[in-house]
Parts: structure tokens; C-alpha cells; sequence
């Protein structure tokens, strides 16, 4: 056992980055979805925006990350705050509408993105005091990875504790399982919506920021991260974040210790694993409570 | 008594079908025409959106008709295109049978998966069948004894469509061959749309606890479409062959399955020919105007332009430009809000 | 009006003790009661008599968690609602649940189909099933809806939904037609056409409905029962139930009785 | 068309035999196309992606086709060109639709480009058919022979690692782990490297490894299978952004340094060198080109490509230079009858390419028979090393 665990350490300590990299992209997609029943396929491209200012703004500098993290939570929230504004005269058109409306406005960004930034992948290098790799136990693993470990982890017990803990995020709860109850008791329930879309688009944005050394932007990328979120979402269930986050884990976990176990079967792996979840448990690991 | 409480429930339209058909008949004969007045080119790719609008017609099945989203039919277009192809490079260049061998072979892989999709709804539905569209699409690539992996299958015979016929080798000609296939499928499509089967599926859509409580066994309807859909796709698929000549795991991939979900919504489920021309649209859109100089590889803004376009100016879809009222009993019901 | 039971007197439906509990609270508590075949059978009582659950108890959308029901001296306690619906149970809901997006006649032709057969329906069109469109047809113009066959369900009035329903629910060939209010909502217009409709119905259908509507009641039905509090509190002819004291006290006494 | 039909099966059946009876009588697009092209200004097809994950390699195609022409004065054979561009796109479904726009609309002379091994041979029987020549300067499965119409100015794609075998089983001190991307390119490129490698003495560390192509982007896994397996080099094929992927992990996850890493070319070819930053120091790889070579055409090509475009030529920008060149003197060889078929008669006969790789000829399968180059890797550029072998005869 000791032996298994030191060959594939480095493995499930990745897994865990790339796990926490995906929630962060997968809770605002579970969010808005529990919440305003919006199917956003622009999610991908929100990630994308986040790494491509993470790549503009990068020269090495802490300072640079800082500006870029700030840049993006910006952006993001924009972006949120245009797409609530957008799907919002479809709201009662029923999904299908909604992911027409929004895989055009992903397909119109990705144009504009590839005819500014060009069509190779474009890695971000970080901070220049992050670079380089670091011993773990006895495994180089790249210092940025750890880092990026740690503040993810502080963000998703932030998001984690905000929706879960706080009257707020009871609040958001509860609008997700019975819009119109919260309603009666005289919250603005639209107020709510808005918060939430802009508060995902934020967090999809700022995973970028902090993903570009990981998964660089470029094109194609915003598919990959959609696709990616999505699994994460339905795994883990729609419109709860402990779902979210318990799916982001597992399928970090399978995108590289499970490649790391079986790679004769790697493009099987992720697809398969949420066919099996999905048929034992039709509504992801750890749905939302209430929704009928 | 009601006014048109007669025994068939078209007496009311019927009155009016005469010039309800005026626009088919133009269509048709268009259709008809086009290889004595198009040049290659536009008829190879008239070919090959009759083809994508058979797939589209195959997700409306799903999607308009039985309310499942779905972004996986691409996996069954794939199965019957790679079941045809090798039907035409080992045993036979006849049409016909590859037709049949790919809408069987289809059939059966779509009722064997469907088995796992039907049991959700939603959005889960949704990403059960992107799974198993990437599933097909891996197995595409990676079994490379069956399908030559990423080279594809190329050296595919010319069609024969029925035994005693001489090889298509002309654009033109291989037109007229999808054409009457296109016609004979949309037929079926359109037999299918009017029997209780298909209200039932509609049932299902608007409210499926409540077709439970009149007795229905609503998943095994469900299955039966989706094993359904699954032919038509396959035979598309065959035709796919017959018109490209080449078979890639791309045919079996997701931009395939969605741009004809795509179709398929911007089409509008109210009518069968609304699928038909929304992959109309989508395709040229891509293919033609995609690679006028102007646009220069920006295909994909002009799409995205469309399909936001679209969903803005056309609630309804292309079929809710002009909603014909009266006879809504049989064709299916354009979409609408249910309040 | 022919006594019913001279001519058959029979139980169509027997409940005996059924009882319906939710944790302490006890919805419906062993209430046994007895529907003869062909009576038009009413049960009222106050908000929270428990009338809604028993109607679910029969019709099998809730299990009871005590008791047993029979449908003609067979026990159909723990059948699923389908089930019960092959068995000639037929409700209409107190929340109309209607196919919004299809007409009435394809509301009508989806019930008259599936009872008509057990297949998928892929074969023949509608269009050529004649004798469900006749059927079909014939139930909505019987439900006084002669006009508005092809009108969707979404934009039928209220009154035409609630006469829709119980269209639907005919077409299934009920010998028990459960109506769950179906007077709530509607105008004095619409309930006077619906009460029509039901008192029209054939002999061979028994009704059975809950209703606050007292005018519709007494006009329709020739027995009623009372619960109060979850319990059967008395059964009897119209006349009877207005003049028991019992029933005076507990609910009557407080309400006007015009007639 | 509607909807909805009265007697759909009788009227259908209708139309369709009708269909199939006038079918035989000829017309718009029921004859062969002849494909005669008059005077005036001849028209090049260009198909390269200008959309999606090839985008970049379609631009330095596209780049260093029209170079060529540009310095040429807008002309190829003396005829003045119309150079008409069409989106490959990233499948090769969009591809052929590409293609059959090309050679059906526009009735292009001659068509060059492609990226992707897919599409060409999707394409393949098109060419054939039409009796259109295709110059491609980029795919070439190694499945493609036996064809009249297609030629290619790049290689075969097992070249880059037959050219690499012999040198890393002498440089190697071990077994080689090799890994690839898993599509049919990937394949090529490493059977191509175990038929030289193995015959002289290469040992693999353990079974070649296939990474799932394009939604690998986490190298991790597969990085900690190299390490664990004792290889004492590596051997692997990406190109575009699999290989930024790959070579900054490689690096990241202490591989770099500690295992040699050996590959064709298009591992640091162009802007993904740029991205791979000082990661990619110390990689050796193989090609048919290096920026700084020193014979006198590349002295004349690669600065002139510098100043238009900002950034070194890379392989692809070359071939596709080499594939305007081909045609230049392929339609001067075709006299004053310029057809498809004229031009591809002249291709055969184009003899020795004076290019800024060295000199080339066509071999009989139509694909060159060229120098290797070793190249590594030094402060973020190739720099030439030696020349390795040639090949292709």
C-alpha cells in the first residue's frame, strides 16, 4: 500500500489541483443553472477571457497576477452581468433556447478571441517566485500547482462556507429549491439571480486567471473547460455546491489517477465514469434538496 | 353537434390542404429540377444538407416531438456511415442494403444505449447522450482493425441503389438517389408524426406524470423513439457514405450532433420541414458562406450571429414565421408557451 | 330518479378503516364507507376533513397506511394508479393537468387510445382510426365542448379545462369517476354547466365527488357523506344529512343551507 | 415543404420514379465537368484551416504560399494568379466541403494546402476523380500511394522519425520511452522511428503509450509512467498545443534535464516554441528545415519571410513556399495550355526544387526525396546541429 501510494502520489495531488480548478468553473454553472434554469454553454468562455488576460497581463510580477486577478474578476462579472441581461427575455423559452442563444454568443467570442490573440496555444508563465518545482516527498512537482492547490482550496471553503453556512447563501438555497416561496416573503428574487450569475461568471473568469499556467488559453479550450464543468455539474448534481465540489474531486481524480492506473482506456474514462454515476444515481452524487 | 365533430379529424383542413400543398409542390419540383439547372457543386451540397436534414429530423424526433434534448445522435450517423462503409467495401455497392444494414445496426446500438439515456430527463439526458456520442466517437478513433482509425475509410465503391442499376458516379445522379431516399424517410417521418404513438410522445413532453396516470408506460415509448431515431440517423449515415464516398471518426463528433441539435431548434419543432430547413441553414451557413472570401474562416461568427439572431427574432423557430392554424391535430403543434 | 338500490345493490367501491397518517397527524383516520354502484356520492365536511387525502387514497397517488380498499369485492389496496385506472377508476384532478400544448380532442383521443388498445399506436394514423375520433369527438361534445375540439388545452377558459377533464377522464371508461372539486374556481355560469354535465352522465358511471359548492352538491347527488376531522362523521340521503344534528353541529351549523 | 401530406407514400412515389426516369437524361450537374481553364488569370486553391485548433499552422501556410507569389510578382508560370482561399476546419467533414467548393465552384487550376491527415484522405478520391492536382504541403499519411493527382512538398509522415532512429539508439544510454498523440499522425511518426531505431540496436523501456488527442492537457500521468519505467530518453510526437502542453510539464514535473527528450520537429516548430519558452532548451528534434540554414535560397527566403511576417519561417510556411515553387515551374513547364491535367503531367516532370530546405525532387509516390536535419533547441530557438540522412528515395 505504501508503495502504491508513493508510485502515484504525485497523481492524486494533481488530481486534487486539476479537481479544485474544475469546481471552481462548474460551481457558478451549477448555480445559475439550480437557480434561473439557464443552461449557460458561454461558460467555457468565460474561462477562456480569464486566461487570455492572465496572458496579457502576465510579465513575471506578483503584482502582475494580482492586476490580472482583479482584471478578470472584473471581466467576469460583466460578463455574468451581459449574459443575465441577455437570456433573461428567454427566461420562460425553456432551455433549448437558452443554450441556442448561448453557444452562438460562445461561438461569436471564440472568433473575436482567436482573430485578437491568434490561433496557438498561449501558456501563461507565472510569477517568476512561483516558478520552478519543488520536492515532494521525494517527487518534483511544480511550486505553481501547490500554490494554486492552496488558494483554490481557500476559495471553494469561502464559496463553500458563504452558501452553506451564511443567511445569504440560505437565501440563494432556498430561492434555488422554491423561486416563488422566497419571493412571497418580499426578497427580490431577481436581485438574487443577478448576484448569482455574476458571482459564477466571476468565479469561472477568476479560475482562469489562476488556470492559465495549467490549461492555457486557445482555441478550443472554452469547449474543453464547458464540456468538462458540465460533466462536473451533472456528476455531481444540479444546483448544489457540495455536488460540485464532491464531482470536481472525482473527476480530477479520474482525469489523472485513473489515466495514471489505465491509460490503455483514457478516452473512455471520463465519459464512462459519468455514465456510471449517472445510472446508479440519475441525479448526480449530491443534488440540490429540494426540486421536483 | 360541433361543427367539425365529423369521424375524420381533417375535415376541417381539408378544405384547405389544396392550397396548403401550392408551396410543397414548389419545393419539390424545385428539388426535382435542381440537378438540370445547379451546377456540381451547389448539388453535391444540396446532397449533403438533404442528408444532415434527415439527421436533423432524426433529433426532432427526440428533441421537438418527445421533448429530449438530445447531443448524441451524431454517435448513430456515425455507427450507420462506418456500418455502410464497410457493408459497401466487403459485400456490396447496392444502396438499398446499406441502407437497411445501417439503420439496423443503428437501431440496435441506439435501443441498447437509449436503454441508459431514457431513464433521465433534462439536462442529465442531455449529457448521458454527449457521453455516449464521445464513447462513439473514441471507439471511432481508437478500433482502428474496424474503423482505420483517424485516416477514416476512403476506396468506397460508387452506389448502386437498387440491384441492376448502373453505379452513381455523377453528382447529379447520386443526388437523385438521396433525393428519393430523403423523400421516402421524410414520408415515413410524416406517417409516424401523424399515428397516436406520436401524441403520445407529445403527451410525454408537455406532461409525463400525468401520461403515467392514463396508463402510458412512458419509458418504454421513449426507448421506442429513441431506438427510432437511432435508424433514421443510421440512415442518414448510409447516405452520408454514398454522397462523401469517406467515413472519419469526425462524422461520429460532437460538432456534428450539435450543430444539428442546433438545426433542429432553430428549426423549430412545430413542423417536420422545420428541422429540414434549419440543417439547410446551419450548413450553408457554415460551408458556403463560411468560405466566401469575405468572410474568410470566420464561419463561426456568422453561425453564432445566426443562431443568436435566431433565437431573438424567431421564438417560434423558421416553422413559426407563418403559423398555419386549423388543422394542428395531426402535424405537430408549433411551440408554444404553456403559460 | 329510480332508487339504486333496488336495481343493483351492489358496493362498487368498500373502504374499510383506511387510514392515512403523516408522522402523528392523522389525515384520514378509519373511515369505512360504502359506494353503491351508479349513485351520485358526495363527500363534504370543513377544510381539513381530510377529503382531498381520501380521494388520493383512492386513486392510489398515496398509499394507506391502514385499511383496505375493494373495487367490486376485490382489494385494490395496494395496486399502482395505473393499475387502478385498467380497473375502471377515473380522477380528475383538483389542480388541472391538462396536456396544455395539445388540443382537446388530442386530450380526449390520448386517454380513448390507450384504452383502446395496448400497443404502441405506430401503425395506422389517427386520421384513420375512426372509431376513437368518433369517440373522442362524441365525449367532448357530451362534456359540453362542441365548439373547441381543436382549440389547445392552453387556451381553454377555466370551466372548459375542469369540463375537459372530465372528458379525459370518461374516455378511459371509469365505472368510478372521481371528481376532486370540480366547481372550485368557476363562475356560476360554468358551474351550473358542469353540474349538467355530470347529472348527464350514464347510470353505469358512479360518481363520486368532493365539493364546497353545498348548491351543487344537493342538486347532484342522492348520497352524501360527512367527515370532519378525518373521521366518517355520517352518511344518508340529502334530506337525511340536513337534518342531522350531528351534522348541524359540525359543520352545517355554521354555514347557511339555501335549500 | 410541408409538413403534412394527404397520400404522402403515393405522392412520393410519384415524384421519385419521375425523378429516377429524367435522371438519366443529363444536365447541369449530371456530366463530367470538363475543367478547361481560359485565359486570363489562372485560380490557386489554398486549403488550410483558418478557423479552429489548426488555425495557426493554416496562417504560416497560408503565409508562405503567398511570400512566394508576392515575390514573384503575383504570378506563378508566368500567369497571373488568383490565390483562392478555403476553411479546412478542424474535421475533416468541413474539410472536403472545403475542398469540393474549391475544385466543383471555383474550378480551381490546382489546389495546395492541407493540414490535417483526415482530410486528405477524405479528399483523396476527389482529386483522383476530378483529375485536379493537389499539392499539399503539410499531411501525408503514410497509407497515401498509388495516387496520379496528389503530390506533397512536406514529407511522409514516418519520415521526421526514421531520420531520428539510428542517432538516439546510439545516443541513448537505455531504453526509450516512446509516447505520441493517439491519432493516425502519431502513429506514423513512431512506427517510423521503431523501423531505425530497433534494426540498430534501440531498446524500448516499456509498450509505446497513445495519449487520447485533442483533450489531453494534463500530461501528468503519463509523465510519472516515463518515470517510473526507468527509460533513460524519451522519444514523443506533438505538435500545436499538445506540444506547449507537454514540454512545459515535461519540464515542470523534473523530467527535463534528467531524461533526454527526442521528437520530430513539430514539437518546437513556430509559435509553440514561443509558448514552451526556455522549457523546450535541450530538445533535440528532427526536420526537413531549420530557420538558420545557410544555403543560399534560405538566405533569401527566411529573411524576406522575417520582415513580412515578424517570426521565423517555420516547416510548414516552407513547404508551402515550396509548393507555390513547385507550381511556378510546373505551369511555366505547361506552356500555353494551362489545365489541371497539363499541370500534373508538368509536376512529374519538375525535376530538382532549389529550396531553402536544400535541393528536393519529387520521388514516384509524388512526395520528396529530401535532407534531415538534427536540430536542438538553444535559448528558445532551433539551431541547426547536423545533417542526419536522406530520405525518401
Amino acid at each position: 500500500m505504501g508503495g502504491w501510494l508513493d508510485s502515484h502520489l504525485v497523481s492524486v495531488v494533481d488530481g486534487v489541483a486539476f479537481g479544485l480548478l474544475l469546481f471552481t468553473l462548474a460551481v457558478g454553472l451549477s448555480l445559475v443553472f439550480g437557480l434561473m434554469d439557464v443552461l449557460n454553454l458561454a461558460h467555457g468562455t468565460l474561462y477562456l477571457a480569464g486566461a487570455y488576460v492572465a496572458y496579457a497581463l502576465s510579465d513575471g510580477s506578483l503584482w502582475a497576477l494580482l492586476l490580472a486577478l482583479v482584471a478578470g474578476v472584473a471581466a467576469g462579472t460583466l460578463g455574468g452581468a451581459a449574459l443575465t441581461l441577455l437570456t433573461q427575455p428567454l427566461a420562460r423559452r425553456g432551455h433549448l433556447d437558452q443554450a441556442v442563444l448561448t453557444l452562438g454568443i460562445t461561438f461569436i467570442a471564440a472568433d473575436l478571441l482567436a482573430a485578437s490573440f491568434g490561433g496557438e496555444v498561449l501558456p501563461t508563465d507565472p510569477p517568476t517566485a512561483l516558478r520552478g518545482s519543488a520536492d515532494l516527498l521525494g517527487h518534483t512537482y511544480p511550486i505553481y500547482r501547490l500554490v494554486f492547490i492552496g488558494v483554490a482550496l481557500a476559495a471553494a471553503a469561502l464559496v463553500y462556507l458563504v452558501f452553506e453556512r451564511s443567511s445569504l447563501g440560505a437565501l440563494v438555497r432556498a430561492a434555488v429549491a422554491d423561486r416563488d416561496m422566497v419571493r412571497a416573503l418580499g426578497v427580490d428574487t431577481r436581485k438574487v439571480l443577478y448576484g448569482v450569475f455574476a458571482f459564477g461568471a466571476a468565479l469561472a473568469a477568476l479560475g482562469g486567471v489562476l488556470g492559465a499556467p495549467i490549461l492555457g488559453p486557445g482555441p478550443g479550450v472554452d469547449e474543453t473547460v464547458l464540456v468538462l464543468s458540465l460533466v462536473v455539474v451533472v456528476v455531481g448534481g444540479l444546483g448544489s455546491v457540495r455536488g460540485a465540489l464532491v464531482g470536481a474531486l472525482l473527476i480530477g481524480q479520474v482525469q489523472t489517477l485513473g489515466v495514471a492506473l489505465l491509460p490503455e482506456y483514457a478516452p473512455f474514462l471520463l465519459f464512462g465514469t459519468m455514465l456510471a454515476v449517472l445510472v446508479v444515481r440519475p441525479r448526480g452524487l449530491l443534488p440540490s434538496a429540494v426540486r421536483t | 353537434m360541433s361543427p367539425n365533430s365529423g369521424t375524420d379529424i381533417g375535415t376541417a383542413a381539408r378544405a384547405g390542404s389544396a392550397a396548403r400543398r401550392v408551396p410543397a409542390v414548389m419545393v419539390l419540383a424545385g428539388l426535382a429540377l435542381a440537378p438540370f439547372v445547379l451546377g456540381s457543386y451547389a448539388v453535391g451540397t444540396l446532397s449533403r444538407i438533404l442528408v444532415l436534414a434527415l439527421l436533423a429530423m432524426s433529433v426532432n424526433l427526440l428533441t421537438g416531438l418527445t421533448g429530449l434534448a438530445t447531443l448524441g445522435q451524431s454517435a448513430y450517423f456515425g455507427v450507420g456511415a462506418y456500418t455502410a462503409a464497410i457493408v459497401a467495401r466487403k459485400l456490396t455497392d447496392v444502396g438499398v442494403v446499406q441502407l437497411l444494414a445501417a439503420a439496423a445496426v443503428s437501431a440496435l446500438v441506439a435501443t441498447a444505449t437509449g436503454w441508459l439515456a431514457v431513464r433521465a430527463r433534462g439536462v442529465v439526458f442531455l449529457m448521458l447522450t454527449l457521453a455516449i456520442g464521445e464513447i462513439v466517437y473514441s471507439a471511432a478513433v481508437n478500433w482502428k482493425s474496424l474503423t482505420n482509425g483517424t485516416d477514416g475509410m476512403s476506396g468506397i465503391p460508387p452506389v448502386v441503389p437498387l440491384p441492376g442499376m448502373p453505379a452513381l458516379e455523377l453528382d447529379g445522379l447520386v443526388y437523385f438517389y438521396v433525393l428519393a431516399v430523403f423523400l421516402v424517410l421524410f414520408a415515413m417521418v410524416a406517417h409516424l408524426a401523424g399515428t397516436p404513438f406520436a401524441l403520445a410522445l407529445r403527451g410525454i413532453r408537455d406532461n409525463e406524470d400525468r401520461m403515467r396516470a392514463i396508463g402510458y408506460p412512458t419509458r418504454r415509448y421513449a426507448l421506442t423513439v429513441y431506438g427510432g431515431a437511432g435508424a433514421l440517423a443510421g440512415a442518414a449515415g448510409a447516405l452520408w457514405v454514398s454522397v462523401q464516398r469517406f467515413v472519419s471518426p469526425g462524422d461520429a463528433g460532437f460538432e456534428i450532433a450539435a450543430l444539428a441539435l442546433l438545426a433542429a431548434v432553430i428549426g423549430g419543432s412545430g413542423r417536420i420541414w422545420g428541422a429540414c430547413a434549419g440543417a439547410a441553414l446551419v450548413w450553408l451557413t457554415r460551408d458556403y458562406l463560411g468560405n466566401l472570401e469575405v468572410v474568410d474562416g470566420h464561419g463561426k461568427l456568422l453561425l453564432g450571429a445566426l443562431f443568436v439572431t435566431a433565437v431573438y427574432t424567431l421564438p417560434r423557430g423558421l416553422t413559426g414565421i407563418r403559423v398555419p392554424r386549423g388543422l394542428r391535430s395531426v402535424a405537430w403543434p408549433s411551440r408554444k408557451r404553456t403559460a | 330518479m329510480i332508487d339504486p338500490d333496488l336495481l343493483e345493490p351492489l358496493d362498487l367501491l368498500e373502504l374499510r378503516g383506511v387510514s392515512r397518517d403523516f408522522g402523528s397527524f392523522k389525515a384520514v383516520d378509519a373511515v369505512s364507507l360504502a359506494v353503491r354502484a351508479g349513485t351520485r356520492h358526495a363527500v363534504i365536511g370543513p377544510n381539513g376533513a381530510g377529503k382531498s387525502t381520501l380521494f388520493s387514497l383512492i386513486s392510489g397517488t398515496l398509499p394507506a397506511t391502514a385499511g383496505s380498499l375493494l373495487l367490486d369485492g376485490r382489494d385494490v389496496t395496494r395496486l399502482p394508479v395505473n393499475r387502478r385506472v385498467g380497473l375502471g377508476i377515473a380522477t380528475t384532478f383538483q389542480h388541472s393537468s391538462l396536456f396544455m400544448r395539445e388540443t382537446a380532442l388530442e386530450n380526449v383521443l390520448l386517454a380513448v387510445v390507450r384504452r383502446a388498445g395496448s400497443g404502441l399506436g405506430i401503425g395506422r394514423p389517427l386520421r384513420s382510426r375512426r372509431t376513437a375520433l368518433a369517440r373522442a369527438h362524441a365525449l367532448l361534445d357530451q362534456v359540453g365542448l362542441p365548439s373547441r375540439h381543436d382549440t389547445p388545452a392552453a387556451e381553454l377558459s377555466h370551466g372548459e379545462r375542469r369540463q375537459l377533464e372530465v372528458a379525459v377522464a370518461l374516455a378511459t371508461e371509469p365505472r368510478l369517476l372521481l371528481l376532486d372539486e370540480p366547481a372550485a374556481g368557476m363562475s356560476p355560469v360554468e358551474t351550473a354547466r358542469l353540474t349538467e354535465v355530470v347529472a348527464a352522465l350514464p347510470g353505469e358511471v358512479t360518481v363520486l365527488l368532493i365539493e364546497h359548492d353545498l348548491d351543487m352538491v344537493f342538486e347532484l347527488a342522492n348520497v352524501v357523506t360527512v367527515m370532519h376531522l378525518g373521521r366518517h362523521l355520517t352518511t344518508g340521503s340529502p334530506a337525511e344529512v340536513r337534518a342531522s344534528p350531528e351534522v348541524q353541529a359540525a359543520y352545517l351549523g355554521t354555514m347557511e343551507v339555501t335549500r | 415543404m410541408a409538413g403534412r401530406f394527404r397520400r404522402p407514400v403515393g405522392l412520393i412515389a410519384l415524384t421519385t420514379g419521375l425523378l429516377l426516369a429524367t435522371a438519366a437524361c443529363g444536365g447541369g450537374s449530371l456530366k463530367a465537368d470538363g475543367g478547361d481553364t481560359g485565359e486570363g488569370p489562372v485560380k490557386i486553391g489554398l486549403l488550410v484551416p483558418r478557423s479552429g485548433i489548426y488555425k495557426a499552422l493554416g496562417d504560416d501556410m497560408k503565409n508562405g504560399f503567398e511570400l512566394y507569389a508576392k515575390q514573384h510578382g503575383g504570378r506563378l508560370g508566368g500567369r497571373e494568379v488568383k490565390i483562392v482561399v478555403a476553411d479546412e476546419g478542424e474535421s475533416a467533414e468541413s474539410g472536403k466541403a472545403a475542398a469540393l467548393k474549391l475544385v466543383k465552384q471555383d474550378r480551381v487550376l490546382v489546389v495546395s494546402g492541407v493540414v490535417s491527415s483526415a482530410t486528405i484522405n477524405g479528399v483523396k478520391d476527389l482529386f483522383e476523380s476530378s483529375k485536379v492536382p493537389l499539392v499539399g504541403s503539410n499531411a501525408s499519411p503514410t497509407t497515401l500511394t498509388g495516387t496520379h493527382y496528389i503530390w506533397r512538398t512536406s514529407y511522409v509522415n514516418d519520415e521526421p522519425g526514421k531520420a531520428l532512429g539510428k542517432y538516439v539508439a546510439a545516443k541513448a544510454q537505455g531504453p526509450v520511452f516512446l509516447i505520441g498523440a493517439g491519432y493516425q499522425a502519431g502513429k506514423d511518426e513512431i512506427e517510423g522511428f521503431k523501423s531505425t531505431f530497433l534494426p540498430a540496436g534501440g531498446k524500448t523501456a516499456a509498450a509505446e503509450v497513445y495519449t487520447p488527442f485533442p483533450q489531453t492537457k494534463n500530461f501528468q500521468p503519463y509523465l510519472a509512467q516515463i518515470e517510473k519505467s526507468g527509460a533513460k530518453a524519451v522519444f514523443c510526437f506533438y505538435a500545436g498545443g499538445a506540444a506547449v502542453d507537454f514540454v512545459k510539464q515535461y519540464r515542470d514535473f523534473g523530467l527535463a534535464g534528467k531524461i533526454p527528450l527526442y521528437a520530430p520537429g513539430f514539437l518546437t516548430e513556430g509559435g509553440v516554441l514561443k509558448g514552451q519558452g526556455d522549457a523546450a532548451d535541450g530538445i533535440r528534434t528532427s526536420m526537413n528545415y531549420s530557420a538558420d540554414l545557410g544555403n543560399a535560397a534560405n538566405k533569401a527566403f527566411a529573411p524576406a519571410y522575417r520582415s513580412a511576417y515578424g517570426a521565423a519561417p517555420t516547416t510548414y510556411a516552407m513547404a508551402s513556399y515550396d509548393a507555390a515553387q513547385v507550381l511556378d515551374k510546373a505551369i511555366a513547364a505547361a506552356g500555353s495550355k494551362v489545365t489541371p491535367q497539363s499541370v500534373n503531367d508538368a509536376l512529374a516532370k519538375v525535376g530538382d526544387i532549389d529550396s531553402p530546405r536544400g535541393t528536393w525532387h519529387f520521388n514516384s509516390d509524388g512526395t520528396p526525396v529530401q535532407p534531415w536535419y538534427l536540430r536542438e533547441v538553444k535559448q528558445g530557438a532551433n539551431s541547426l546541429t547536423s545533417e542526419l540522412v536522406r530520405l525518401g528515395g
